[in-house]
């Protein structure tokens, strides 16, 4: 394991040996950025772009979320297998929603509409039977 | 080679179910499919299972040694054979994957024009709602014909089961399921002197089907079963499904369930339905707690009601409480009760408010009495 | 628990067998840096089941959204989009001064590190205060899960609720005024180490004020102005039947419904309420075509066509603000940032102990996982918030 | 050479035994020396005897099941309420078994104790974790008995929704219980996860690790992606009763079916938690009784990892006749056959490990052998479940319910007994009867398949499951495994009797009396509190070529010819304590 293999050579007087401090100068710009992408996502909510309103609103959020984890979360100066395990658990999210939703979607014609009995505004229901019996 | 894989385990299985009932009665037409199926598997796991067995039990007898002796081989690993064993069996696995979808998808999709009944499951009951406001516990269809049931549940999920036609569908609250079935054995009929006899001897009692084997109309039956647990009683929800021969026979049957005869009192009615509608699953007749209160002491008592007020369980109060059961509950009860809207005609319901007059202690004491004396004379 | 991954000065030291063990090294392991690995991949793993924890919930969120889009647009414009918006921005500062905060303690800046992290601390205060505001709002309106909801068009802003805001700010005044005798306590018997770490912490605890101060004149300061120009203007009505046409699509497959049709004028009112509290959401139209929908269904029939495909008739009502269709919406809203809220809450806590152990100079550039691991558990937390902004309050 | 004389002129290697004072088990006293430990060894054993417990009571409700089925109309519970004691015994049986007991025995268990001493680490990488998730399941299994104190659970143990939101049982302490359960087996797999990454001596590459490490490590990856999502839906389910927040229940507009979706996201990967660290044991006690390497290593590793990814998509098969789309239902369908092709190669991979091997005949041999041939029943009758149309007829009948308990119990119970019976010397530095033990591997083998075979039939035939009272046609087949639960039952407790005694009067165990090549047998049994004074030389785990039965003493010893020897590598053979076991 890499951190035996580092781990021979002791901790050296010096502690820069797995710290990676990252410049003040990076913070501001990523913090900048964050707030530019911000301004950009409630602006384009007054646009309305339909269809894709869902979709820009994620991808903005997620340009946000990938500044995010690539540099105040120094994934980028990190062990590859942390950022894989990470991004990894993405996977089973998708998984996990795309199953359940591209199902209940197939099934939502199903889907019972519903009397509210505690709504007074509704009326009694009215239920008449199947025809067609034999 | 692989039509005798079909076949050998056809056979074989038919002689292994002919010798001890491994499966119900086939009575519909998914059944021999299914269960031919079932067989094709199981011989495959036989196929399987015999030599891994065999070897595990010789290999401890051949290969078993006294302490300290060392193995006669040491070999780590055999790619080609270990791809082998990983890549063969799934040929099997395509092979039933496939069978099984393709019949799946035909119990799935329903044919045009099949009958189509209504399916309301309850807590703990079912009611067949055969159109032109005809509901009945017991599902009564045609020979085959398809038939379609469209399932709702009133309170938790429920699942039709019925062994018999190898058909399964959960009902779940909220949601239209949909089954289908085409069966392909009629129930035949018991004489009409067994039936007599039997109904002499149940005497007004609640109907046994366990106990006759056939229905108060004198039909044999398959069993159907509630297969999602769905609290107390879920080991009861069971009802019968009757197989007719002909649309006339059916059609019959439906007549005489429709509506109260002429010749019968409302209070008999009323009995009746408090037992095949579901009442009795949650009214107690001797003043036990059961879900619901007992009907012993319903009608004409003063009830006091969950939101604190009280009312006197007249005639409007339970005409309420069976339309619209959620809206003046008594205190202590859950508002479980489903409800009956639509499901029971004015006369239904008059029935049902007569009979409770005859079982209540409150009840005008004479109506109770001539109440029960016409009940009894006509069972 | 980042805490207990994070604590590293397990005991064991009568082990005599770590010599060349510095006292921040636990005895099980060999180097800093292995210790350092280990934490890291734990906090990792932690923050993977971070994400799977939430994920439950953008589930819920997905599927109720894709089912009933109508709603979730109607009562989105019940959200102030301004409050979200503030929030989001001091997440994202306080995630910069937490970063900040890796870097002092790496490099063993010990002043620094105090200082970044009480900025983390404040600025996560100041969003609690806001929240504060939020939700005491949409209690005393009656927004709530289906269960509790009792909002009433007519009368949207009922007087006689309790006072939800105080009950929300008193453990936030208790915490304050402990912590300021702490203040005056340890001052008074000069004990610097209590008093360098009360210092920070009173200020911490003023930042919750501040940001329901914030907050209170985002959301009540403009109520009253736009209620006039509101008034004023009868524009909100005929954008609304304009957009209506557009509207009839979605709405097309919700099935006829049985409406109170003198629900018309009070409901009218609550749009224009909605209008005049939310003045900052873009979309009070689409409120009101919810209404109009109404109205218009109202005049139909009560039967519906698919009765026979589906076996029996049944109705239901397309009026977005019900418990049972609204509630939905809403029990999302509070469940996501309801346990948002309460990460905040955890991340606060082990803000604080870091916050002491940086006083006490606890670490060094061999030594600053704790840091570390807090760090990366408040990015998710912001990183999450980075995707529910955006999913409840801008939907249009 | 003859079995047992030891080849002369080469070095013998054998840790001896532990002083008092060494010893994990005696090295401080007292009460809160325990409560408080750090040390995983004892957090294990402190397990150990949490789950027993569990087991125990889960195990008497099991009985009192039968009991009651073992007439048509219910025999142990009468009157109005008959029914509803019988919902609370099964729900509770379940809910114990599952969430107390299956879960947490093999991981938490022996799990604890085996990681960090196979890996010749000192401990797990976070002790304190550790320890918090003992005392996290501790909560768990208080807040059950609360439940079971108030008004019980009826809900069966999947708390499906609606029945779940509407039943006036105690369902929120229950799932409180179960969401803290969760997060107690979170931190479990998380530390595994780190510990087997991190924490390996030098020279242990991935594939020089005994199996059960890497099973233990591919459940670990279940607990720490499907669990959460567990924590999340019981969270949804508590706010659905509480406040009726109308996501999962249809009064007010929410959706059962996807309550389910939610539920067996966690739930299936559950069942690969529960089997998964059972193929770990197997395949090290197979090897390490017959004496043979283990065939297949990396077949064997792989196909446990590939289980646990596999496990996250077949989740719908619990859900087919729920009314989920057709499109949904076949992917799943298909799915579910994939998962079973790596479990196959299990077996056969032992089978090939047995043949030409030197077989000894232990009580772990035996509960192997039991569990091979058990476990290959329970996943052969898998097959007719995952294929569609004859789900159809056995969905939610007693053939499922055979089918999961030859699974859960043939597998994971009788493979935790194997290595219980395994690493008992190791534990607790005692020899039990080997006698006792073969023969209550027998009972509990034979009692087994006469509880659980007839239930296949009974399913078959139509039997839905959860019925406190049925049909009487079924009778003979319910009475026929009523009888066989009781010998079951007869025989777990002889199991139980043997370890008892072997504490008491049972003779000191060697460092290494099975022959078995891992790092565990290089330490003293029971271990010292440091497990390894430094990291132990890594060797090939499944090579026993250089073991030899030193039959005068009863222990294999390692045989070290002198060339082997590098000086500066060589570790400390002798503890300074070796005298007194000379």
């Amino acid at each position: 394991m890499s951190a035996h293999a580092h781990s021979e050579d002791g901790h050296s007087a010096d502690g820069h040996d797995f710290a990676h401090p990252m410049s003040v100068q990076t913070l501001l710009a990523v913090f900048f950025a964050l707030t530019v992408l911000t301004v950009i996502t409630v602006a384009q909510a007054s646009f309305d772009f339909g269809a894709f309103e869902v979709a820009t609103v994620m991808f903005i959020a997620t340009i946000k979320a990938v500044l995010v984890m690539a540099f105040f979360m120094h994934m980028l100066a990190d062990k590859p297998f942390n950022a894989i395990i990470f991004i990894g658990s993405f996977v089973f999210v998708g998984l996990f929603v795309i199953f359940t939703l591209g199902d209940s979607m197939m099934t939502s014609h199903s889907f019972e509409p519903r009397v509210v009995e505690l709504a007074p505004a509704v009326a009694e229901p009215t239920i008449t039977t199947v025809d067609g019996a034999p | 080679m692989f039509a005798l894989m079909n076949n050998m385990p056809n056979l074989l299985g038919d002689q292994f179910a002919s010798k001890f009932a491994w499966f119900p009665e086939q009575a519909s037409t998914f059944a021999a499919e299914n269960d031919w199926l079932f067989f094709f598997i199981t011989w495959i796991c036989v196929l399987f299972f015999i030599p891994i067995a065999g070897c595990l039990f010789y290999f401890c007898w051949k290969y078993s040694k006294p302490k300290g002796q060392k193995a006669e081989s040491n070999t780590a690993h055999n790619t080609p054979l270990e791809l082998a064993w990983s890549i063969l069996p799934s040929f099997f696995l395509v092979a039933m994957f496939v069978m099984g979808a393709r019949s799946y998808l035909d119990q799935r999709t329903v044919p045009e024009g099949a009958n189509n009944i209504g399916l309301k499951a309850f807590k703990w009951g079912w009611t067949m709602d055969y159109g032109k406001g005809v509901m009945n516990p017991e599902l009564h269809i045609l020979v085959d014909e398809p038939t379609k049931l469209s399932m709702r549940s009133s309170d938790v999920i429920h699942s039709v089961f019925v062994p018999a036609f190898r058909a399964k569908k959960d009902v779940v609250p909220g949601r239209y399921n949909y089954m289908w079935f085409e069966a392909d054995v009629a129930s035949e009929q018991v004489s009409e002197a067994e039936l007599a006899a039997a109904t002499k001897e149940n005497d007004g009692e609640v109907w046994d089907y366990d106990k006759w084997q056939f229905t108060p109309d004198g039909y044999k039956f398959f069993d159907l079963y509630c297969t999602e647990y769905c609290g107390k009683n879920h080991s009861v929800m069971q009802t019968v499904v009757v197989v007719h021969k002909t649309v006339e026979d059916l059609d019959a049957w439906i007549k005489q369930v429709s509506k109260r005869p002429v010749d019968q009192t409302p209070e008999a009615w009323g009995e009746k339905l408090y037992n095949q509608r579901g009442c009795a699953g949650c009214h107690s007749l001797d003043g036990s707690k059961r879900v619901g209160p007992s009907f012993k002491e319903s009608y004409g008592n003063k009830r006091p009601l969950a939101d604190g007020t009280t009312i006197t369980a007249d005639e409007d109060y339970i005409r309420n409480s069976i339309l619209y059961p959620k809206k003046q509950v008594v205190a202590g009860y859950q508002p479980v009760m489903p409800s009956y809207q639509g499901q029971l005609s004015d006369d239904d319901i008059a029935s049902i408010i007569a009979y409770l007059k005859t079982v209540s202690d409150y009840g005008p004491k004479a109506a109770a009495n001539t109440g029960e004396e016409q009940t009894s004379t006509e069972e | 628990m980042s805490t207990i991954e994070a604590s590293p000065e397990v005991g064991h030291d009568e082990h005599g067998h770590d010599h060349d063990h510095p006292p921040f090294l636990a005895h099980h392991f060999d180097t800093p840096e292995q210790q350092f690995d280990s934490g890291k991949l734990g906090i990792w793993l932690f923050l993977v089941t971070e994400v799977l924890f939430f994920s439950g919930m953008f589930c819920a969120y997905a599927i109720f959204r894709a089912l009933r889009p109508e709603v979730f647009e109607g009562c989105s414009q019940f959200l102030n989009t301004k409050l979200g918006a503030i929030n989001t921005g001091v997440l994202l500062f306080s995630s910069l001064t937490m970063a900040w905060a890796v870097r002092c303690s790496q490099l063993e800046q010990h002043k620094g590190l105090v200082g970044t992290l009480a900025a983390t601390l404040s600025c996560a205060m100041i969003f609690l205060g806001v929240k504060a505001i939020e939700y005491s709002h949409k209690f005393g309106m009656g927004l709530l899960p289906a269960g509790l909801f009792f909002y009433d068009p007519s009368n949207p802003h009922p007087t006689d609720h309790p006072p939800y805001l105080l009950y929300i700010c008193a453990p936030f005044a208790l915490a304050l005024v402990g912590v300021l005798i702490w203040l005056v306590v340890s001052a008074a018997s000069g004990n610097k180490f209590q008093f360098a770490v009360a210092k920070p912490l009173s200020v911490v605890c003023l930042c919750f004020f501040v940001g329901v101060g914030l907050g209170t004149v985002l959301e009540s300061g403009e109520d009253s102005a736009d209620h006039v120009d509101v008034h004023a203007d009868p524009n909100g009505l005929a954008t609304a039947s304009v957009m209506l046409e557009a509207e009839k699509s979605a709405e097309a497959e919700a099935a006829p419904a049985i409406a109170a049709s003198g629900a018309m004028v009070p409901v009218e009112e609550s749009v224009l309420e909605i209008l005049a509290t939310d003045p900052t959401n873009v979309g009070v139209v689409s409120g009101l075509n919810a209404l109009e929908q109404q109205t218009a269904a109202a005049g139909t029939s009560t039967v519906t066509g698919d009765g026979e495909i589906l076996g029996a008739v049944t109705t239901t009502e397309v009026d977005v603000m019900t418990p049972t269709t609204a509630g939905v919406f809403f029990s999302i809203y509070y469940c996501m940032t309801g346990i948002h809220a309460i990460h905040i809450l955890a991340g606060i806590g082990v803000l604080v102990w870091l916050l002491v152990r940086a006083v006490r100079k606890d670490f060094n550039r061999q030594y600053f996982g704790p840091v570390d691991y807090v760090g990366l558990y408040w990015h998710l937390v912001d990183l999450i918030w980075i995707y529910l902004f955006p999913l409840l309050y801008l939907i249009r | 050479m003859s079995a047992g004389s030891l080849p002369s002129g080469s070095q013998v290697r054998d840790p001896g035994y532990p002083t008092p004072s060494e010893n994990y088990l005696t090295n401080s006293k007292g009460v809160l020396s325990w409560i408080f430990t750090l040390d995983h060894k004892r957090i294990g054993v402190m397990y150990l005897v949490g789950v027993t417990v569990a087991f125990g009571v889960a195990g008497l409700l099991a009985l009192l099941i039968r009991l009651h089925l073992f007439q048509p109309t219910g025999m142990v519970f009468q009157g109005e309420e008959a029914n509803n004691w019988y919902n609370q015994v099964f729900t509770l049986h379940g809910a114990i078994m599952v969430f107390l007991f299956i879960i947490p025995s093999i991981p938490a268990a022996l799990g604890n104790f085996l990681v960090p001493v196979m890996l010749g680490a000192k401990d797990v990488a976070f002790p304190r974790l550790n320890l918090c998730s003992f005392y996290l399941w501790v909560f768990g299994a208080l807040f059950f008995v609360s439940a079971l104190c108030a008004s019980g659970l009826d809900t069966g143990w999947t708390f499906y929704t609606p029945y779940s939101t509407t039943t006036d049982s105690s369902v929120i302490l229950a799932t409180s219980g179960a969401f803290i359960l969760g997060f107690s087996s979170i931190f479990t797999g998380l530390n595994f996860i780190v510990t087997i990454n991190t924490m390996r001596p030098p020279g242990m590459t991935w594939f020089r690790m005994p199996l059960f490490l890497w099973a233990t490590y591919a459940t670990s990856i279940i607990q720490v992606l499907a669990t959460p999502v567990l924590g999340i839906t019981l969270l949804l389910l508590i706010a659905e009763r509480t406040m009726h927040i109308g996501i999962f229940d249809p009064e007010y507009n929410g959706d059962p079916v996807t309550f389910q979706h939610f539920f067996w996201f966690y739930s299936h990967p559950a069942v690969y938690i529960m089997i998964l660290p059972a193929f770990g044991i197997i395949s090290d006690l197979i090897s390490v009784h017959s004496h043979k390497r283990i065939f297949g290593y990396r077949f064997i590793a792989y196909s446990s990892i590939a289980i646990a990814l596999l496990g996250f998509l077949v989740w719908g098969h619990h859900m087919f006749t729920s009314g989920m789309s057709s499109l949904t239902t076949i992917i799943f369908s298909a799915l579910t056959f994939t998962v079973s092709v790596p479990s196959a190669i299990k077996v056969f991979n032992w089978l090939a490990t047995m043949y030409k091997g030197s077989i000894s005949l232990t009580t772990p041999m035996c509960y192997s052998l039991a569990f091979i041939f058990l476990f290959t029943i329970g996943g052969l009758t898998g097959l007719h479940l995952g294929t569609l149309a004859t789900d159809m007829h056995l969905h939610d009948t007693y053939f499922v319910v055979a089918h999961f308990h030859y699974v859960m119990v043939g597998g994971t119970l009788v493979a935790f007994l194997g290595g219980v019976f395994h690493w008992w010397p190791k534990m607790f530095g005692k020899m039990y009867s080997e006698a006792g033990g073969r023969l209550s591997a027998l009972l509990v083998f034979a009692g087994f398949n006469l509880t659980f075979l007839p239930q296949f039939v009974l399913g078959s035939r139509g039997m839905p499951r959860r019925y406190a009272t049925y049909d009487p046609e079924f009778a003979a087949l319910h009475q026929m495994s009523t009888w066989g639960s009781m010998l079951l039952g007869f025989g777990l407790l002889v199991a139980l009797v043997v370890l008892l005694r072997s504490l008491k009067s049972g003779k000191r165990a060697p460092a290494n009396p099975w022959g078995a090549a891992t790092l565990e047998w290089e330490c003293t049994s029971p271990p010292p509190f440091y497990n390894f004074e430094r990291a132990p030389t890594v060797g090939d785990p499944y090579d026993f070529s250089n073991l030899e039965w030193d039959a005068e003493n009863e222990r294999y010893v390692k045989i070290e010819p002198a060339r082997e020897i590098v000086p500066e590598e060589q570790p400390v053979t002798e503890p300074v304590h070796a005298e007194d076991s000379k």
